[in-house]
């Protein structure tokens, strides 16, 4: 390695610890929600105080503490069967978060791998490959989603299928459209016409380069996401009793309104949150990593 | 007027393979006898059924008959109530219709305008207003929205009914659920699409001539900014038909979303499907307008492509 | 001696828009059977005006895009194809540096990292890369900083010092310095023209300047609509070019020199589309000379004597 | 006199940081039926003084000393609106990008009627009359079909025949071409320039022509000023500038050209590059660059004096030759 190669690094790493020390409020709280959330969904079951189908029907329906008649063996309160409602919740945000996380991974991938392939080989590949993303969005996939489940049944394989084919199309439009434009980039161009193979153009240079936009694609799909798996399980199709997500718990409390309204609003809460603080750092992001789309 | 043709085609086209991949999805995802017909019936009984509604032919003959009927318009037999499905759900269109009609026209009339104000003041505490608002309204789950509003307006306050329809009242929440979310996807868009187009050159061309900041927006940037909001506008219509669904069992709206999930759940083959081809027919029907309204938007759609001289 | 690179009628065409159902794209002919040749150490300039083909010809003639048909020899043998193994090696003897140099960095990658990178990828000396930069002038602390905190100027002289560290033989140099303010547009020409004294490479330079073109090349191509219409030495192509199109051209070259005020400008109207171009000679609806020869026939290329030209009416108009 | 500008400055508002001034203390004049033309390298604040003067600053961007005198009414004193006013009815600009500078979805027509209609109050049919009148005048073949046609389906040389056409809707007083001709062919560049002249003689506008292009001055311009980093370096007559330059960014500038060199030379460059607008050096901008610098350049700002700001300014009339020789080589 030359003496020219050394990138300048001690001063990059300082650029990144004063944006962190200049990070606005709102963004700050919707990280610290969100890291909230990434620690109940590996520790879940370490933290929550009761196992989260145990039933306890001397003690149904409490309310949460604030209000009259509760107690702090159930700070959140208890359901119809007498369930910890805080327990409930943090299982039911485990399961919402990895199905949505193993949602949004496996669209991403499957996405950006046909992108890559419909603008690399081109021709026919791409002619394909572009008529089933506008298959796919032309579909109600909401919709015919529901109905696969309901007809297929309760599988978690089937789910997760139905999840990670949720929003593909978008990540393949888009990244065949950033590697195109990459490759008609003169940098691109330039490292093809120095003698470099393909993979090194690809690889070095035109992946890094759109990485900023694919992430940004990945921060506004997720909150789609968790929408679309509690949405369904909401309906009752897609995480179903005795499992639970924060759609089913919704959808249970749902039921409840009148008599004890905080089954239904505090798991539709957390959902917001997360979305909300999805939301806030993906504006954020797509400020910082993609100055294209804002001008 | 060969684009025309071309786009017609392409819809023909994803219809086609709708209707296939709904068949298959639908058929090979359960037998409706297990589920419509009762456990102790016996297998006489069974094949019966199978005979009658068709089921035991190979299921390439199926799908051959399935589209030989699909095009004579017969959508088959609803199993759990013996009358024509696509009548089934044809009697719910209106309501639907209904719906999702006000909840665009709520998303346009609040979403397009506060998304040009946005832009036209940027930055100031308008703009950061309507994009806070913006931000919260399409990261509100709607069946949470939904569930608010009865507890609100229902339970607590008593003005709305929480359910049904026929009133005026019994519209409200509903469409100010199912159009919340898309009035701030709106605004969003509507605002970056007015940036873009504010810092053209030929804005800066209107302004020379001595333009008023009225007549800018309203005759130079806002037919440019309306192309990608209304492109928007016809991808977003799938997304709200699954947003309805949603919407309407929490209302119980009695539209196709609750007609759906209803059907759904008595596993009512011939009445699932009639929805589905339906709304994949609303969707690809959407995006042709869609590109209708473009090429009446933008003259370098309209004209056609001739290269530049 | 053989020619470093000879190009035989070359053609290049492009789709116009989308081809129809049933009826073919129409294709537009970028570069239309030009034959030209370059020897070592010279500098052939090719000039025109936009859409006359003169980019698409720079790439053509590297192998960088496919040719529809004719036939380029790069010291005496045909190039190999695109994306070969002996494509590539080749690369080390040919190199193209364009308009736009901050488009031709990688933005993520420093300015060191991007200079080694030929050498990587050849297995070359990395010292190379510290030479090309001292070659092109900058200093050597320039490596650590990354393209978008370099001046227009300093980028030119990156791309070049990338170039430079293959060592190539042929250096394609596709309108340079017109991105340039004029004060660096003069430093990026002398350093070009100091590093051909050199290191003896040749350069096709490619500009729609004629008076940058007047001062490096030694011959000089005009195309116009992907042809060729006129090849001359220098000094005769300045002092008297033959073809009407290069009078033209040359006539409307906005002279610094207020005492040359007052000549009228070429009237030839506006260029016509080049993906539908005249037919005859093309250049035949702007020309004040044409026939009707012009507008049904057109001309070929002919040998006047150490240079070439494609009129019908060359020796009516010169006498 | 038509319109003079004094001591102009311009400053613009950054996030976060200091505002910079683009513009610093820019004065020059100009009567009816002559040519101005402003000429300097990119970032040197030409094109700012431009909007300036036609009231097109970005939104940050605002005249922060200094006066804009049309017919002897300072645009900088009078109120926002009448000020606009007056703008709108003697004063018009073309750009660089005419194809980029024409609305996509209205008729050429339709835009050129529209400069009509705002600037003399006319009826739509009237306008619409106009249009078609202004488009012929600025030699579009076919007018009245061409005026129903969109901006995509001209050439890049007949937009901007439309642009001028709309720029002279209203006759104004004062044209301002910024880099009108730069995205051009050379040999359109020179009809188009012909169409200037020609429309300036006839309407009697004064013409302030910004560009890069010395080639161009030498060929357009009465008068001329030298911008270098957002002050005049030199104003001089044309004729004057070209025999010999005064300042010694002037005298380098026109050194650099091909076209006075000995064939087969190397060019006379200036060394460095221009410092940008926040990072300016003390006392002369081009002090760092300069030939011919003392101590005193990097102190004291030089004003503008007998044609030039400089404090070693070369003596008028010396050929300017002999000068290169020893100076910049």
């Amino acid at each position: 390695m030359s003496a020219l190669d050394r990138p300048a690094l001690p001063a990059r790493r300082w650029v990144w610890l004063a944006t962190l020390s200049r990070l606005p409020v709102m963004v700050s709280v919707a990280a610290g929600f969100m890291l909230l959330m990434l620690f109940v969904t590996v520790f879940a079951q370490v933290i929550q105080p009761y196992a989260f189908d145990h039933v306890d029907l001397m003690n149904r329906m409490t309310p949460p503490v604030p209000l009259a008649g509760a107690t702090w063996a159930h700070p959140m309160g208890t359901d119809t069967l007498g369930r910890d409602l805080f327990s409930r919740l943090l299982v039911a945000a485990q399961t919402s978060m990895l199905l949505s996380i193993l949602g949004t991974c496996l669209g991403a991938v499957m996405g950006i791998a046909l992108g890559f392939l419909a603008a690399h080989k081109g021709g026919l590949w791409d002619e394909v490959i572009m008529a089933l993303v506008d298959f796919q969005a032309a579909m109600p996939w909401f919709i015919i989603a529901l109905a696969i489940l309901a007809f297929m049944g309760n599988s978690m394989a089937v789910f997760i299928a139905i999840m990670g084919l949720y929003g593909w199309e978008t990540y393949a439009r888009i990244t065949r459209g950033l590697v195109l434009s990459a490759r008609e980039q003169g940098y691109a161009l330039a490292v093809r016409g120095l003698g470099a193979k393909p993979r090194r153009v690809y690889l070095h240079h035109i992946l890094p380069n759109i990485a900023g936009p694919l992430i940004v694609q990945l921060t506004i799909n997720f909150p789609n996401t968790i929408l679309f798996e509690t949405s369904l399980s909401f309906l009752g199709l897609g995480i179903r009793p005795p499992m639970t997500s924060l759609g089913q718990m919704l959808g249970e409390g749902r039921d409840y309104l009148i008599n004890a309204w905080w089954l239904a609003v505090i798991p539709g809460l957390v959902i917001f949150l997360t979305t909300l603080s999805m939301s806030v750092l993906g504006d954020w992001l797509r400020v910082k990593l993609d100055p294209s789309l804002e001008t | 007027m060969t684009w025309i043709l071309l786009k017609l085609l392409r819809a023909l086209v994803t219809m086609g393979l709708v209707l296939t991949f709904v068949f298959f999805v639908l058929r090979l995802s359960g037998d409706p006898t297990l589920v419509l017909l009762p456990d102790d019936v016996d297998q006489a009984t069974r094949e019966f059924y199978r005979a009658k509604w068709g089921l035991d032919a190979p299921l390439w003959e199926q799908y051959t008959s399935y589209l030989r009927a699909l095009l004579q318009g017969d959508f088959g037999i609803s199993f759990r109530n013996n009358i024509d499905a696509f009548q089934v759900v044809w009697d719910r269109v209106p309501k639907t219709a209904l719906l999702g009609g006000t909840a665009i026209a709520i998303a346009l009339l609040i979403g397009m305008p506060l998304g040009v104000l946005a832009a036209v003041y940027r930055d100031s505490w308008l703009d950061r207003t309507v994009m806070s608002i913006a931000v919260f309204g399409f990261s509100m789950p709607n069946f949470f929205l939904g569930i608010l509003l009865i507890l609100i307006f229902s339970l607590k306050l008593r003005v709305l009914p929480s359910s049904g329809s026929g009133t005026w009242a019994h519209l409200i929440m509903p469409a100010a659920t199912l159009g919340t979310g898309f009035a701030a996807q709106i605004a969003r868009y509507t605002r970056s699409s007015m940036i873009d187009v504010l810092s053209k050159p030929y804005m800066r061309t209107a302004r020379s001539k001595g333009a008023g900041l009225t007549r800018r927006v309203s005759q130079h940037a806002l037919p440019n900014a309306s192309v990608p909001v209304v492109t928007i506008l016809g991808i977003k219509v799938g997304e709200m038909l699954g947003w309805a669904v949603v919407t309407e069992t929490v209302f119980a709206w009695p539209g196709i979303g609750r007609l759906l999930t209803s059907a759904v759940a008595s596993r009512d083959l011939a009445v699932v499907q009639c929805i589905m081809i339906l709304l994949a027919f609303t969707m690809v029907a959407a995006n042709m307008v869609v590109d209708l309204v473009y090429g009446w938007l933008d003259p370098r759609v309209r004209v056609g492509a001739r290269a530049q001289a | 001696m053989t020619a470093l690179l000879r190009a035989e009628d070359l053609r290049k065409s492009y789709q116009v828009g989308r081809g129809g159902l049933f009826r073919r794209a129409r294709r537009f002919n970028a570069v239309d059977g030009v034959s030209l040749t370059l020897n070592r150490g010279e500098t052939l300039g090719v000039v025109g005006e936009s859409g006359c083909g003169k980019s698409t010809l720079s790439r053509l003639v590297l192998g960088l895009s496919p040719h529809d048909s004719g036939e380029i020899t790069f010291d005496g043998a045909p190039l190999p194809d695109e994306g070969s193994d002996d494509w590539r090696h080749l690369r080390r003897r040919m190199q193209l540096v364009y308009q736009d140099a901050a488009g031709a960095l990688d933005p993520r990658q420093s300015i060191g990292t991007q200079i080694a990178e030929p050498l990587k990828i050849h297995n070359l000396p990395p010292e190379r890369a510290e030479q090309a930069l001292a070659d092109v002038g900058l200093p050597q602390a320039m490596a650590a900083r990354h393209p978008h905190e370099l001046s227009g100027g300093q980028l030119q002289r990156v791309v070049i010092a990338r170039a430079l560290t293959l060592e190539p033989e042929l250096m394609v140099m596709d309108e340079p310095v017109s991105a340039l303010d004029v004060s660096i547009q003069a430093q990026i020409v002398n350093l070009i023209q100091d590093l051909q004294q050199a290191r003896g490479m040749a350069y096709l330079f490619v500009s729609h300047d004629l008076s940058i073109v007047h001062h490096v090349a030694d011959r000089v191509a005009v195309m116009y609509l992907g042809q060729v219409v006129e090849e001359a030495p220098k000094a005769a192509f300045y002092t008297r070019a033959l073809h009407p199109y290069s009078k033209a051209l040359l006539a409307a070259v906005p002279v610094p020199d207020p005492a040359t005020r007052g000549r009228a400008a070429p009237r030839i109207g506006d260029p016509p589309n080049p993906a539908a171009p005249p037919t005859g000679c093309r250049f035949h609806p702007r020309c004040p000379h044409a026939t009707e020869q012009c507008r049904v026939e057109a001309p070929a290329l002919r040998d006047f004597g150490g240079r070439r030209a494609a009129c019908h009416r060359i020796e009516e108009l010169s006498q | 006199m038509l319109f003079s500008a004094e001591n102009l400055s311009v400053e613009i508002d950054r996030p976060l940081r200091d505002p910079v001034s683009p513009v610093r203390g820019v004065s020059f004049s100009l009567d009816a039926g002559m040519t101005l033309a402003l000429v300097g390298e990119s970032g040197c604040g030409k094109s700012m003084t431009c909007l300036a003067i036609a009231g097109l600053l970005p939104k940050r961007g605002r005249i922060s000393g200094g006066a804009l005198k049309l017919d002897g009414q300072d645009l900088c004193a009078l109120p926002e609106n009448e000020a606009q006013a007056l703008r709108r009815r003697h004063l018009s600009s073309v750009f660089q990008d005419a194809t980029g500078g024409l609305n996509p979805v209205r008729s050429i027509g339709w835009q050129v009627a529209e400069a009509v209609r705002l600037r003399k109050g006319a009826t739509r049919h009237e306008a619409q009359a106009e249009a078609v009148r202004l488009l012929g005048r600025v030699g579009l073949p076919d007018p009245e079909r061409r005026a129903r046609e969109y901006p995509h389906q001209f050439s890049g040389g007949m937009n901007q025949r439309a642009m001028i056409a709309l720029a002279i809707a209203g006759n104004p007083r004062l044209l301002i071409a910024d880099e009108a001709t730069t995205a051009l062919d050379v040999t359109l560049q020179a009809q188009i320039l012909d169409l200037i002249a020609d429309l300036r003689s006839s309407l009697g506008m004064g013409v302030i022509f910004v560009t890069h292009d010395l080639g161009l001055v030498a060929q357009t311009a009465d008068r001329v000023a030298v911008m270098y980093a957002g002050r005049i370096a030199e104003r001089a007559d044309v004729a004057d500038l070209f025999a010999a330059p005064r300042h010694p960014y002037a005298h380098g500038l026109l050194s650099s050209l091909p076209e006075r060199q000995a064939q087969g030379g190397r060019l006379a460059t200036i060394p460095g590059t221009v410092p940008p607008i926040d990072a300016l050096p003390g006392g002369c901008a081009f002090a760092p660059r300069c030939p011919r610098v003392s101590d005193r350049c990097g102190q004291e700002m030089p004003e503008l004096a007998l044609g030039a700001a400089c404090h070693h300014p070369l003596p008028p009339g010396r050929a300017a030759a002999t000068i290169r020789e020893r100076e910049f080589s």
